[in-house]
C-alpha cells in the first residue's frame, strides 16, 4: 500500500459551514486582486454577512496591510481558528513567515495550500473571500481540484496587457466548466469599452468598473476611513451584484 | 493542540479505507510520523482516540512509526537529516514549521551552499500506511 | 543508473556568447516588468547594442503585443533561431501555444525554462533581457541555479503593497549571493521618496523612476512611436545607467 | 532539424559521463526516447554522429530505445498512453509540442474528466540510460 495523506478527506468537511466561496483571481498581477477582495469582504461585513477572508498569494501576501494586521495568531483550538479583525475571519500565511521570504516550488505549494485548509477551523460564514496569486499554477489547479463549489470573480485593468493574460484565465475556466461570476475592471483609465465587449464576446457578466485613486494607500489599515472613503461607494454598488 | 485538525483527517481516511476494504472492525492503523511536522505524540493519540469513540476504529491499535525527515539541496545535491539544522532553530520557528512545515524554507537553508530551495524528500507529515 | 537528462550541460553553451544576462524582476506582478523588459531592450538596441529579449512569463506572456509579433515563428536551423523584430532577438512560449491557456505545475515550469534554453540558438548579444514572471517559484529558483552570471533588474511601483512583496525578492536574492543592479521605480505616483529611501536601507541602487503615462497602450507595436514617446525619454536615463 | 539542439546536448552529457568514468573510449550510448517529443530519429542520429567525430564518442553505437508516454489526470486520476490522444493533434500542434512538450496541456486533455491539469509520467523526452 502507498502512503496516503490523510488531510484529503477533511478539505470539504472544514467548509461545510461555507455558504459560498469566493476566489477572486485574474491571471494578471497587479490589476487589484487583493485590492477587491479586501473591500468585498469589509463590504459584506458591513452588510451583516459573515466573512472569511484567505490570502492565498503565498510568495506575495498583501491583506495584512489592507488590514493593518500581521502580529495576531491564530487561535489554536482543535486547529487554528482565524484571526478576527474587525469581525472580518482572517488567515494568511504571514503568520507563519515572519513576513519573511518564502521561496517554494510548485509541489511544496500544493503541500502548503492542503495544509492551511486541512488546520483552518472556519466559524460558519455567508462568504469566504480568496485573494488568487496570479499565474494559472499550483494554487489555482489544486483549488479546483479539492474544492468544487467555487464561484470565481475575475479581477483586470483597462489595458490589453492585462486583458490578453485574464482572457486565459478565463477560457480556461470556462473549459473547466467552473462557475464565474463576472468581471470587475479595476483602476478603469479612459473610457474606452474594451474590457466591456471582450466580456460579451466570452459570454461572462461585466459585473462593474472602479476608478484609480491616486491615494488609495492612505486608507489602509484604518477601518473607518475606508467604510466611508469613495472607492467603497463604488465597489459597494459592485457587491450588490452577487450580494 | 492542532493536532486534533491532523487527527480529524487521520480518523476520517481511515474509515474511508476501512470501507472500501470492507473491514467490520479495524484492529490495527498504521501511521507514520514525519519529523519536520513535530507532532506532540500524546496530544496525537488522545484526539485520535477521542475522534474514534462510536466508530469501526473505536477498539484499533494505532502504531506510530518514526518517518525521520531528509532534505536535499536543489542547488548543490547535497543531502542532510533534519535534525541536523533543526537545533539552530528557535521556538517561534519551530512552532511555524509545525503548522506550515513548508516554512521551513524560511528559516532552514542549505548547510553547504546556503541555497534555501531546497527539498523535503522524506519525512514532512503525517501519512497513513495502512488500516487493517 | 538513473536516467540522465542531457539538456542541463548544454544551457552554459548556448548562452557562451551573451555578454550580459538581465532578468527583470520583482516578485510582484503589475508594476511594469514587461514594460520595462520592452522598452530596455529597445532602448539598448537603439544604442547599437545587439539585444535578445526573453519572455519567461509562461502563465501570462506579453512582450509580444509591445513588439506586435505573435505570428512570425523562429528558424529551425540547429535549434531554433529567435524572431528578429526590429533588429531586437525574441524569444516566446507564444510561438508555441497559439496564445491559448497554457497551465502547468511547477515541475513543468523547470521542464520549459530547460528545453527553452536548450533549443533557442542566441545569436551574439551583448544583452539577454529577460523578462520574468512575478512570484518566487521554479522560473527564479531554476534561472539561479542553471545560469550563473545574472544582474537582477528589480521593478517596482510607488506603493507600499508592492515593495511589500519587492523587499521579499530583494533579500532572498541578497541572502543568496545574486547580483542586483538596482531598483526601478515605475509608474511613480506623488512624490514620496520611500522606494528611494527603502533601497537605501536595503543597499541596493536606486536607478531612477518613471512617471505614470495615461495612453501607454496606444504606442504599443509601433515601432518609431515608441521611440520617440516620453516614456522612452525618461527610460533612457536609465539606460545610461547600466550601459 | 532541431534535433541538432537535443542531439549537441546528448553528446556533450555523454562525455562528461565518460570522463567521470575513465573512459578512453565509448562503446555505446543508451538513450531513451520519449514518445512526446516526436524525435526525428534519422535526422537525430545522423546528428549524434556527426557531432561525435574527433571525440571518443566517434565510433560508438547509439542504441534507442522508444521511451513510451503515458498521462495520468490530477482530477480524476485517470491514466492514458500519449498515443491514444496523439491522433486527434493536428500537424501544428504536434509540432508545439514537439519543441516544447509541456505544451501538451494546451492541446491536450483527459479524456475522461476533460481536465488539462495531467501530469506526464513516463515518455517526455530524451534521456541517457548508460555510457558504456
Ligand atoms: N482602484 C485603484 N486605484 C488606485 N490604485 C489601486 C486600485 N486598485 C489597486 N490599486 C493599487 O494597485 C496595486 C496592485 O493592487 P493589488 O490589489 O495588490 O493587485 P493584485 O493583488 O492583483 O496584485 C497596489 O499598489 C494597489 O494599491
Ligand atoms: N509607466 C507606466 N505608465 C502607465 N502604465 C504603465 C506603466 N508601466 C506599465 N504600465 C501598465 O501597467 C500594466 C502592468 O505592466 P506590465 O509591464 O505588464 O507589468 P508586469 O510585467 O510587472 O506584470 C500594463 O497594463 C502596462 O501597460
Ligand atoms: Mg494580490
Ligand atoms: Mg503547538
Ligand atoms: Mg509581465
Ligand atoms: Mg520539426
Ligand atoms: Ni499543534
Ligand atoms: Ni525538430
Ligand atoms: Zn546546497
Ligand atoms: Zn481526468
Amino acid at each position: 500500500m502507498k502512503l496516503i495523506d490523510p488531510r484529503l478527506s477533511i478539505i470539504e468537511k472544514r467548509l461545510e459551514n461555507i455558504k459560498r466561496i469566493i476566489p477572486v483571481a485574474s491571471g494578471k498581477g497587479g490589476v487589484g486582486k487583493s485590492t477587491v477582495s479586501a473591500f468585498l469582504a469589509l463590504l459584506l461585513k458591513e452588510k451583516n454577512y459573515k466573512v472569511g477572508l484567505l490570502d492565498l498569494d503565498l510568495y506575495g501576501p498583501s491583506l495584512h496591510i489592507f488590514l493593518n494586521n500581521s502580529h495576531s495568531f491564530p487561535k489554536e483550538e482543535y486547529g487554528l481558528i482565524p484571526v478576527n479583525i474587525n469581525n472580518i475571519d482572517f488567515m494568511s500565511i504571514i503568520y507563519f513567515t515572519q513576513n519573511k521570504p518564502l521561496i517554494m516550488r510548485g509541489k511544496e505549494l500544493t503541500d502548503t495550500l492542503i495544509e492551511i485548509f486541512t488546520i483552518t477551523r472556519w466559524n460558519p460564514l455567508d462568504f469566504l473571500i480568496i485573494d488568487m496569486p496570479p499565474g494559472m499554477g499550483e494554487i489555482l489547479l489544486d483549488l479546483i481540484r479539492l474544492i468544487n463549489r467555487l464561484e470565481f470573480l475575475i479581477v483586470t485593468n483597462s489595458t490589453r496587457i492585462a486583458m490578453e493574460t485574464v482572457e486565459k484565465l478565463i477560457n480556461f475556466l470556462k473549459e473547466q466548466n467552473i462557475p464565474i461570476l463576472g468581471l470587475i475592471e479595476n483602476m478603469k483609465i479612459g473610457d474606452q469599452d474594451f474590457v466591456r465587449e471582450k466580456c460579451n464576446s466570452l459570454g461572462i457578466p461585466y459585473i462593474g468598473n472602479i476608478s484609480f485613486y491616486d491615494n488609495l494607500e492612505n486608507y489602509y489599515g484604518n477601518y473607518n476611513e475606508i467604510i466611508n472613503s469613495p472607492i467603497s461607494k463604488e465597489i459597494s454598488q459592485i457587491v450588490n451584484f452577487f450580494a | 493542540m492542532h493536532e486534533w485538525a491532523l487527527a480529524e483527517g487521520v480518523v476520517n481516511t481511515a474509515l474511508e479505507i476501512a470501507q472500501n476494504k470492507n473491514l467490520r472492525r479495524v484492529k490495527t492503523i498504521l501511521l507514520k510520523v514525519g519529523e519536520i511536522q513535530q507532532i506532540d505524540l500524546e496530544v496525537f493519540d488522545f484526539a485520535l482516540k477521542e475522534l474514534s469513540k462510536d466508530t469501526i476504529l473505536e477498539k484499533a491499535e494505532i502504531k506510530y512509526e518514526n518517518f525521520p525527515a531528509y532534505l536535499s539541496c536543489n542547488v548543490c545535491g547535497y543531502k542532510w537529516s533534519f535534525y541536523e539544522t533543526f537545533n539552530k532553530l528557535n521556538e517561534e520557528e519551530k512552532e511555524a514549521i509545525h503548522f506550515v512545515p513548508e516554512t521551513i524554507h524560511v528559516y532552514i537553508k542549505c548547510p553547504k551552499c546556503g541555497s534555501h530551495d531546497f527539498e523535503i524528500t522524506e519525512g514532512r507529515g503525517v501519512f497513513i500506511e495502512d488500516v487493517l
